[in-house]
């Protein structure tokens, strides 16, 4: 390998299309040098700085300046720049910028410092955004790594607390193994793919293209199955489908209010992201891929609702919950696999349940008190009588989650649902139908809990519960769009809708 | 024409509508809107009869698919008559209640139920095809309700009412069923149309039938009539006697073309029986309205036999001639008695009025004095419908003997008996409440009352009288006379014979029998007979044990069913096992690092296992 | 002719909606009131517009009205959704149903002294929104939408403003309520799918399986999801016990909306969605509805009713059994049953709402339901026992009252397809003069019980004021310009249905 | 002779990977845990090198460079929670470690 060649290759290093993710990583390195330049009275104006930051960003995305990329690839094939990719890193900025809106919030009330959240969260955002248009299982490792790592931190974040620490060390360890069994499988796709014995063996098996090729061309191999139901073991861990779901509760209960939200929906978008690229790529073992996801839908829609459907914990709730809802979004994977205007109904349902999602944790962060663990659906009795406000944005995003029009979970279900008919998955739609009615249960408990029971409760003791967070304007105004957004994108899908439609 | 029926027919109903929107309140007022509306359809009623002509119209009310239910107008001699008695009836009643109903709270109320009435019986009148008959069959029903309800303080009352009601429909229940099949079955149900062209079929026959033993209270839906006296004496003549349930005879009338014989058969004998039962019963009642009411039970049977009785073949210079006797028969029996039992009627209430409100006969006495005109009029009554020679009654009841000794030997019979009868109860009623000495308090201090009270007796006590020389109408009935059988020769002697026999034999036992006194003589003399009679024949027992033990039963036992089994075995279990597998699924967090690890395993294989194909 | 320079439809949804936009952005008391007289009038207004002027439009596709509003999913790849909204015969009668029903609720709802009323009255006018939605909407998806959107409140307001059973009652009502939506929003997903439409309009929906009818299997699969899925929402026996518990629980206003109105929905989704474009599925089904309606519906159910001790559980009960004649005449599968049904529908709207209404002003002035512990009410109230009685002579389909014309030409229709169950249908007529005079006995007539005698000892009972006897006018108003003039909604209608029904029904060859 | 010797190369990852595996599982001290989860990934490296030295590609030598470093930061945030969770817990135990569940 002589330096010409390797010029050759980096001809190819195009920082431009990296731009954002570059950014988000020196707003994060500012951050920390910002705290060590800034006097220690400054330090809570650092949140607002990395905001600003993001949403600086965000508008940058929305604006289209990297754009001109959309269709290429950099760095040599590690990195593609798709269409849903562009999509992808507006979902994350905004994920990513709404984590900080509501990490201020419970910030607020430990005595723990700022900076390092956002920095690591910065960091993070990047690496996810660096994660779904990864082209390359280097890269596809490095930036899932990274993410995993970063998360580790941020589950245990809230370090004084027993429960935070046993959720971060579980998820470590949880994570670390499911890592793990990923790396092994790509080891061995990497191994088989490489085999010059084979008909269609690559030089490059750890490009997915490449490695697509190969499997096309052999699609009956043994050590390449076992690689496959590695990798998806690993990727299933992330999106928390069953059976790698069971560690979903106890983490989101232990972790602090603003990283369950980030798991909850930037972790798993990422998840289902990397699933869908994989799904692309590993399209020749469909014999395989399509029963396995199948069964893997129906599991983890049932178990969801159901492990959800006595849960009084509403961390734990939405956790579960969380993962009825990665059921539903397997469906639509499953059904991508012939339909491709499921994938569109994946990116639509993630983008409904981005900003339901965090209309609900942005309402619990507000509902919640110190001890953050500790957060139960009695703790919402009389939101409707206290704060109206917050009950509305309460309901409407667990209205949305549920599926209830005119909120754009409806419209999410009602995509995935279509994908599904059409790609004959009427066994799937059937156990759906199960999900959502026992859903609607938990869901309704929940909103039962905040609009219709009083905020005495009937012993009388209406100390139990934490005293709740006042709606500052900020935060108001974050809910009130999310809320509004909520509905908007039920009735009018739009530009979204538009790119939906040419997919 | 056409102009004076729908005026004829809206009239009413805007009295109806102005009362009830604006003189709830105004009781005086509604009074005189009401009776002044009865007084125009009488007037107009009169004019469309003899000066109208007669023909029919209608128009589309309703069209879905090949369905067009239509309202119209048909307006023959036979509608002409009835309507005349409608009008002349209710106008009678109307004045009378001017006097009766004077001091009544709810006037307003009473007054619209009238004129409700009114509506819906001249629109059965005028209907010209069966879904319209339906329609305002269902109203007259309403209007009964409103008015037996009338004193809906008392559970009588209201019992009563809803027995009515629910008794109608359930002969509704076939008279809608019947003309439904017969829609089918026709393609139409115009009456004019069904004349010209339709098919024979018992079943049809006999499911229109129904509808007229609801409405017109034969056996087995007789239970609702005599309860029905709850209402105002006004009402009780007007719509238990006189006009609503004889609707169910004017109904047969209507569609007498579709009757086939089996049919006809079995109306006959429906017809005698209740005739006969209801004879049978008015003679232990001691109310005098119940009385009354079993007799005009008794006399629908009449009606209802003689138009069973069917068609009448007789040969006029030497040609066979079928006339449809049995309408001519039918609704000659009804015009009458629509005068004398509206008379009876409205002179029971004049004496209940006068009594202060006393109905037992045995607390009355001695109001031949006391209510010489009342009396007077009242002995006409009578007279009329035990059929004295040369009252209305005499005439009618007559060709109805003669239609059933020409026909049904048996029949005749009984319909005989039934006349020994109804002059031993109409006699035992008539002596018992006027002659004597005054039996009550009440009855001490009765008094004749006014002009509203009286003139309506005296006009009707003419009609009762003169009602049944066919020759004093005009000639614009004929469509109807023409088909009253007429008895010549030695069968006329024979009928004349019956008939005189049968009077003597009924009222001459009853004067000998009973004495005004404050008891009953049959009750001292046969304890055993009076009760059978005073039972009559359990039916009252038998529905009310139907409906407690075994309606009422199996409606608590669905109801258990429903609660227990559907709403919770089923629904409640359901949700119940589904709640079991959440707290299964939740005690599957058991907190535990190992076991999670477990569940990695157990994943990592079981997706091995499908890699390697043994899944 | 009108010549309106806004488009009727939309703002019939639009000010219901705007209005609760408000009152939730925090207008004051006083305002919000105000304001939601005129979000309950303007529907009313718009469909009593739509109804008059409904001739003299041109029409599109058998659409008067029609305009299209873009959602971003329309375009030329996309899945074809779209707010189009536009009124035929079947759907006017609704329309206008359901702006009578809405403006009589809302203006009951304002007189009554709830608790929170202005979020009771939010909940109300988006539920009002939802309902014009739903029979003004051309497109499938939104048609199932606004039905959701008219859903969502009838739980909050069961939840907050219900009886003593309210929690119980709420969450039977959701669940059983999402489980019949989500039956048959996956029916009419597969609708579309197997129909290769382009798009959820259901014009297009028409016009592509008229040209290409569905398979018969796939029409009976189709059929069955919209049959049961809309059946559990009309109540079809027996996935009804939602029905009397809800009612029984609900706040006037929700049940009168619900009962009247929104329960309709499943049942026009059968006439205006599944019957047209599935004649193979709903002859295969028939039978199996027809008998499910006339026997369990009609019979059972209606004996039930009978049983009943509590009034607003026999008014919830009868509103079950009425469903069964509706049900009843959408198995005949013609014209004139689908037609009769409309007119049920209609008619049953109107009345069941007016029966809630006096339910509720009755409770008011007895302080209990239980049928036991009234008596005599008609002493003290004689206008509030003539409304009663009115609105129960209308259920039982008495002539006169726009129940009737529904009843009657279903059972007309029902002879030429069974006369057995025409026969047990009929029976109902009786049956529900059983249980509705029974109820109107107890209530208002003979002397008054010794319990009720304490109540009105206590507080004097009144007659109806002014401000509940308006909407009770406008309910027995518009049953009785119906019962005497059902023309005015069945010309539009018998046209309407025979253009959708001929087509299909030539195929089926019935 | 070259096959077989891959073979061995990854059977033996395969096995270290599954003593790692089992390793995790069965162990209750938090630090075994992970020393068995630094093992799999060795055995992830063991195979990388295997491969990419029997199939002529240099992509897997590559990777293993990324895979030290990231197992280091893992190690490092790891022992960074069990200390801190042993300040708090006063154990490593991994049984002891469920107050969260249900």
């Amino acid at each position: 390998m002589d330096i010409a060649s390797l010029q050759t290759l980096a001809a190819n290093n195009d920082w431009l299309a990296i731009m954002p993710e570059l950014l988000l990583g020196c707003l994060a390195l500012a951050l920390l040098a910002l705290e060590i330049i800034l006097p220690a009275k400054l330090h809570s104006r650092l949140p607002a700085v990395a905001l600003l930051g993001v949403l600086a960003l965000l508008v940058f995305q929305l604006l289209g300046f990297t754009a001109g990329f959309v269709e290429s690839e950099s760095f040599n094939g590690l990195l593609v720049h798709s269409r849903e990719g562009q999509v992808m890193r507006v979902f994350f900025l905004l994920a990513a910028l709404l984590v900080g809106v509501i990490g201020t919030i419970s910030l607020a009330k430990q005595k723990l410092p700022h900076t390092e959240f956002y920095h690591i969260l910065l960091v993070v955002t990047a690496a996810m955004m660096l994660l779904v248009q990864s082209n390359h299982f280097v890269m596809l490792f490095v930036a899932l790594e990274t993410v995993t790592i970063g998360l580790y931190i941020l589950v245990s974040y809230f370090r004084s607390s027993p429960l935070t620490l046993e959720a971060g060390l579980k998820y470590l360890i949880m994570g670390a193994l499911s890592s793990s069994i990923l790396l092994f499988g790509i080891v061995l796709l990497y191994g088989v793919a490489g085999n010059p014995e084979l008909t269609g063996h690559t030089a490059s098996a750890m490009n997915l293209d490449s490695l697509h090729a190969f499997l096309a061309a052999n699609r009956h191999n043994f050590l390449a199955s076992v690689g496959i139901v590695l990798v998806l073991s690993g990727v299933a861990f992330k999106i928390a489908a069953f059976p790698f779901q069971i560690w979903v509760p106890d983490v989101y209960q232990g972790a602090p209010t603003p990283v369950t939200a980030f798991l909850a929906v930037a972790s798993k978008g990422a998840g289902f992201l990397v699933l869908l690229v994989l799904a692309r790529t590993f399209s020749p073992y469909a014999w395989l891929l399509a029963p396995v996801l199948t069964l893997m839908a129906a599991a983890t829609l049932l178990f969801g609702s159901l492990g959800a459907l006595t849960q009084h914990n509403v961390k734990r709730l939405m956790g579960l919950s969380g993962v009825s809802h990665a059921g539903f979004l397997l469906m639509g994977v499953v059904a991508a696999g012939t339909q491709s205007m499921a994938i569109g109904a994946i990116y639509f349902y993630l983008f409904a349940y981005l900003l339901a999602s965090f209309a609900v944790f942005g309402v619990m962060a507000l509902v919640a008190g110190p001890d953050d663990a500790d957060q139960e659906i009695s703790h919402y009795a009389g939101l409707a009588k206290d704060s109206p406000f917050l009950a509305l944005v309460l309901a409407i995003g667990l209205g949305s989650r549920a599926g209830i029009p005119p909120q754009a979970g409806f419209m999410g279900k009602l995509f995935i649902f279509i994908a599904a008919f059409k790609a004959g998955l009427y066994g799937l739609l059937t156990v759906a139908i199960v999900g959502v009615v026992i859903s609607i249960y938990y869901y309704f408990s929940w909103i039962r809990a905040a609009v219709f029971s009083s905020s005495t409760l009937p012993d009388g003791d209406a100390n139990a519960r934490p005293a709740r967070t006042p709606v500052s304007f900020t935060t108001g105004l974050v809910l009130g769009l999310l809320a509004f957004g909520t509905v908007l994108l039920g009735l009018y899908q739009g530009v979204l809708g538009q790119w939906l439609n040419t997919r | 024409m056409l102009q004076h029926a729908i005026l004829i027919l809206l009239l009413p109903l805007l009295s109806a509508a102005v009362i009830a929107l604006f003189l709830r309140r105004q009781g005086g007022i509604a009074a005189i809107v009401s009776t002044f509306t009865a007084a125009s359809i009488a007037a107009i009623a009169l004019i469309l009869a003899l000066h109208g002509g007669r023909g029919e119209n209608h128009v589309d009310w309703l069209t879905l698919g090949t369905f067009t239910l239509s309202l119209g107008v048909k307006f023959d001699d036979l509608a002409a008559l009835m309507l005349v008695i409608v009008g002349i009836v209710g106008l009678c009643v109307h004045v009378f209640s001017l006097g009766y109903m004077h001091d009544d709270g709810a006037k307003a109320r009473y007054f619209g139920g009238l004129s409700i009435f009114m509506f819906s019986m001249i629109g059965i009148v005028l209907a010209d095809n069966l879904f319209m008959i339906f329609i305002f069959w269902e109203l007259v029903g309403f209007s009964s309700w409103v008015l037996i309800n009338h004193w809906h303080e008392k559970t009588s009352a209201s019992d009563a009412s809803k027995k009515a009601f629910i008794t109608n429909r359930v002969g509704d229940f076939g008279f809608l069923i019947g003309i439904i099949w017969c829609y089918w079955a026709n393609g139409t149900v115009n009456l004019t149309q069904l004349g010209e062209h339709h098919v024979f079929s018992t079943a049809i026959a006999l499911l229109l039938f129904c509808g007229a033993v609801g409405k017109s209270a034969q056996l087995p839906l007789q239970v609702w009539l005599p309860d029905a006296m709850e209402g105002p004496t006004p009402v009780s003549a007007l719509i238990h006697a006189a006009t609503m349930v004889a609707a169910g005879i004017y109904m047969l009338c209507r569609i007498h073309v579709l009757m086939v014989p089996d049919a006809l058969t079995v109306i006959m004998w429906t017809g005698a029986a209740t005739a006969l039962y209801a004879a049978c019963c008015a003679i232990v009642q001691s109310d005098v309205k119940k009385v009354l009411a079993y007799s005009t039970l008794s006399q629908l049977g009449y009606m209802v036999a003689a138009f069973g009785l069917g068609s009448l073949v007789t040969e006029e210079n030497g040609t066979k001639v079928v006339i449809a006797a049995g309408v001519g028969a039918a609704m000659f029996h009804l015009t009458t008695h629509a005068f004398f039992k509206a008379l009876l009627f409205l002179g029971s209430g004049s004496v209940i009025h006068g009594c202060h409100h006393e109905q037992n006969i045995f607390k009355m006495g001695g109001l031949r004095t006391k209510m010489p005109l009342t009396f007077w009029t009242f002995t006409l009554g009578v007279a009329a419908i035990i059929g004295l020679p040369g009252l209305a009654g005499f005439f009618s009841k007559d060709a109805i003997l003669y239609l059933a000794f020409a026909n049904n030997k048996a029949v005749f019979a009984v319909l005989a008996f039934t006349a020994v009868l109804t002059a031993l109860y109409m006699t035992r009623v008539w002596r018992i409440t006027f002659f004597g000495a005054a039996r009550s308090e009440s009855a001490a201090h009765a008094h004749e009352g006014g002009l509203t009270l009286t003139l309506p007796l005296i006009v009707l006590a003419v009609l009762a009288v003169i009602g049944g020389y066919v020759g004093i109408y005009p000639k614009v009935f004929t469509g109807v006379f023409e088909l009253i059988p007429e008895a010549h020769g030695a069968d006329h002697t024979t009928i004349l014979i019956t008939s005189l026999v049968v009077l003597i034999l009924g009222a001459g036992s009853a004067l000998l029998f009973y004495k005004p006194s404050a008891t009953d003589a049959l009750e001292e003399r046969s304890p055993g007979l009076f009760r059978l009679l005073a039972s009559k024949l359990w039916f009252d027992e038998i529905y009310q044990w139907y409906l407690d033990k075994v309606q009422q039963r199996f409606a608590l036992l669905l109801n258990f069913l429903e609660q227990i089994f559907l709403a919770g075995f089923i629904v409640r279990g359901g949700a119940g096992l589904v709640g079991l597998f959440g707290l299964g699924a939740r005690a599957l967090h058991v907190g535990k690092l190992n076991v999670y690890l477990y569940w990695f395993l157990a994943g990592v294989v079981v997706l091995w296992l499908f890699a390697t194909g043994v899944l | 002719m009108s010549n309106l320079p806004f488009d009727p439809l939309l703002l019939a949804i639009a000010i219901p909606l705007a209005v609760a936009v408000a009152i939730a952005c925090g207008l004051p008391k006083r305002w919000s009131i105000r304001l939601a007289y005129v979000g309950f009038a303007a529907p009313a207004l718009m469909a009593l517009h739509t109804w008059f002027y409904f001739a003299g439009q041109t029409q599109v596709h058998g659409y008067a009205y029609l305009t299209n509003y873009s959602t971003g999913l329309d375009g030329i790849d996309g899945l074809g959704i779209s707010l189009k909204l536009g009124l035929n015969g079947i759907s006017l009668p609704l329309f206008v149903l359901a702006g009578l029903v809405g403006l009589a609720a809302g203006l009951y709802a304002i007189q009554s002294t709830a608790e929170r009323l202005k979020i009771y009255l939010m909940l109300l006018l988006v539920m009002q929104a939802g309902l014009m939605g739903v029979f003004a909407s051309v497109d499938v998806v939104f048609f199932y939408l606004f039905h959701e959107l008219a859903l969502i409140p009838t739980f909050i307001m069961i939840g907050i403003w219900g009886g003593r059973d309210r929690s119980y009652a709420a969450m039977k009502v959701t669940i059983y309520l999402t489980a019949g939506a989500m039956l048959s929003l996956i029916g009419l997903i597969a609708l579309y799918v197997k129909s290769g439409a382009p798009s959820f309009d259901l014009i297009t929906l028409r016009q592509i399986i008229a040209a290409r009818p569905l398979g018969e299997t796939v029409q009976n699969n189709i059929f069955a999801l919209l049959m049961f899925g809309f059946g559990i929402l009309v109540s079809l026996w027996p996935l009804h016990t939602w029905a009397p518990l809800g009612y029984g629980q609900a706040p006037s206003s929700a049940a009168m909306l619900h009962a009247g109105v929104l329960k309709k929905f499943g049942l026009y989704g059968l006439i205006q969605i599944a019957l047209p474009l599935l004649p193979h599925g709903a002859a295969h089904w028939s039978h199996t509805l027809a008998a499910l309606a006339a026997v369990g519906n009609v019979l059972i159910v209606g004996f039930i009713t009978m049983a009943q001790r509590d009034l607003k559980q026999v008014i919830g009960y009868s509103s079950v059994m009425h469903m069964g004649y509706a049900f009843l005449g959408i198995a005949c599968y013609s014209v004139l049953g689908a037609g009769g049904v409309v007119l049920l529908m209609v008619a049953h709207g109107l009345s069941v709402a007016l029966l809630f209404l006096l339910a509720t002003s009755i409770f008011h002035r007895t302080h209990t339901f239980e049928l036991t512990e009234m008596g005599g009410l008609a002493q003290k109230t004689p206008v509030l026992a003539a409304f009663f009685v009115a609105a129960t002579f209308a259920s039982i389909g008495l002539p006169g009252f726009a129940n009737f014309w529904g009843e009657l030409t279903i059972f007309v229709a029902l002879w030429q397809y069974s006369h057995c169950l025409t026969i047990i249908a009929i029976s109902g007529v009786v049956i529900s003069a059983v249980y509705g005079l029974r109820a109107a006995a107890k209530v208002f007539f003979g002397p008054p019980t010794e319990a009720f005698a304490r109540v009105a000892a206590q507080h004097p009972p009144s007659d109806l004021n002014w401000r509940e006897k308006l909407p009770a006018l406008i309910l027995l108003a518009a049953l009785l310009f119906i019962g005497f003039w059902p023309k005015s909604l069945s010309t539009p209608l018998d046209a309407t249905l025979h253009a959708v029904y001929a087509a299909p029904a030539a195929v089926s060859g019935k | 002779m070259i096959h077989a010797g891959l073979n061995a190369y990854v059977l033996l990852s395969a096995l270290l990977f599954a003593i790692g595996f089992f390793g995790v599982l069965l162990r209750k001290n938090t630090l075994v845990i992970f020393m068995g989860l630094e093992l799999m990934l060795v055995a992830s490296t063991l195979a990388l090198v295997a491969f990419s030295r029997f199939n002529g590609t240099l992509d897997g030598n590559v990777f293993v460079f990324f895979i030290l470093t990231i197992a280091a930061a893992e190690v490092a945030v790891g022992l960074a929670i069990i200390v801190a969770l042993f300040r708090s817990r006063r154990t490593v135990q991994v049984d002891e470690l469920n107050a969260l569940k249900h």
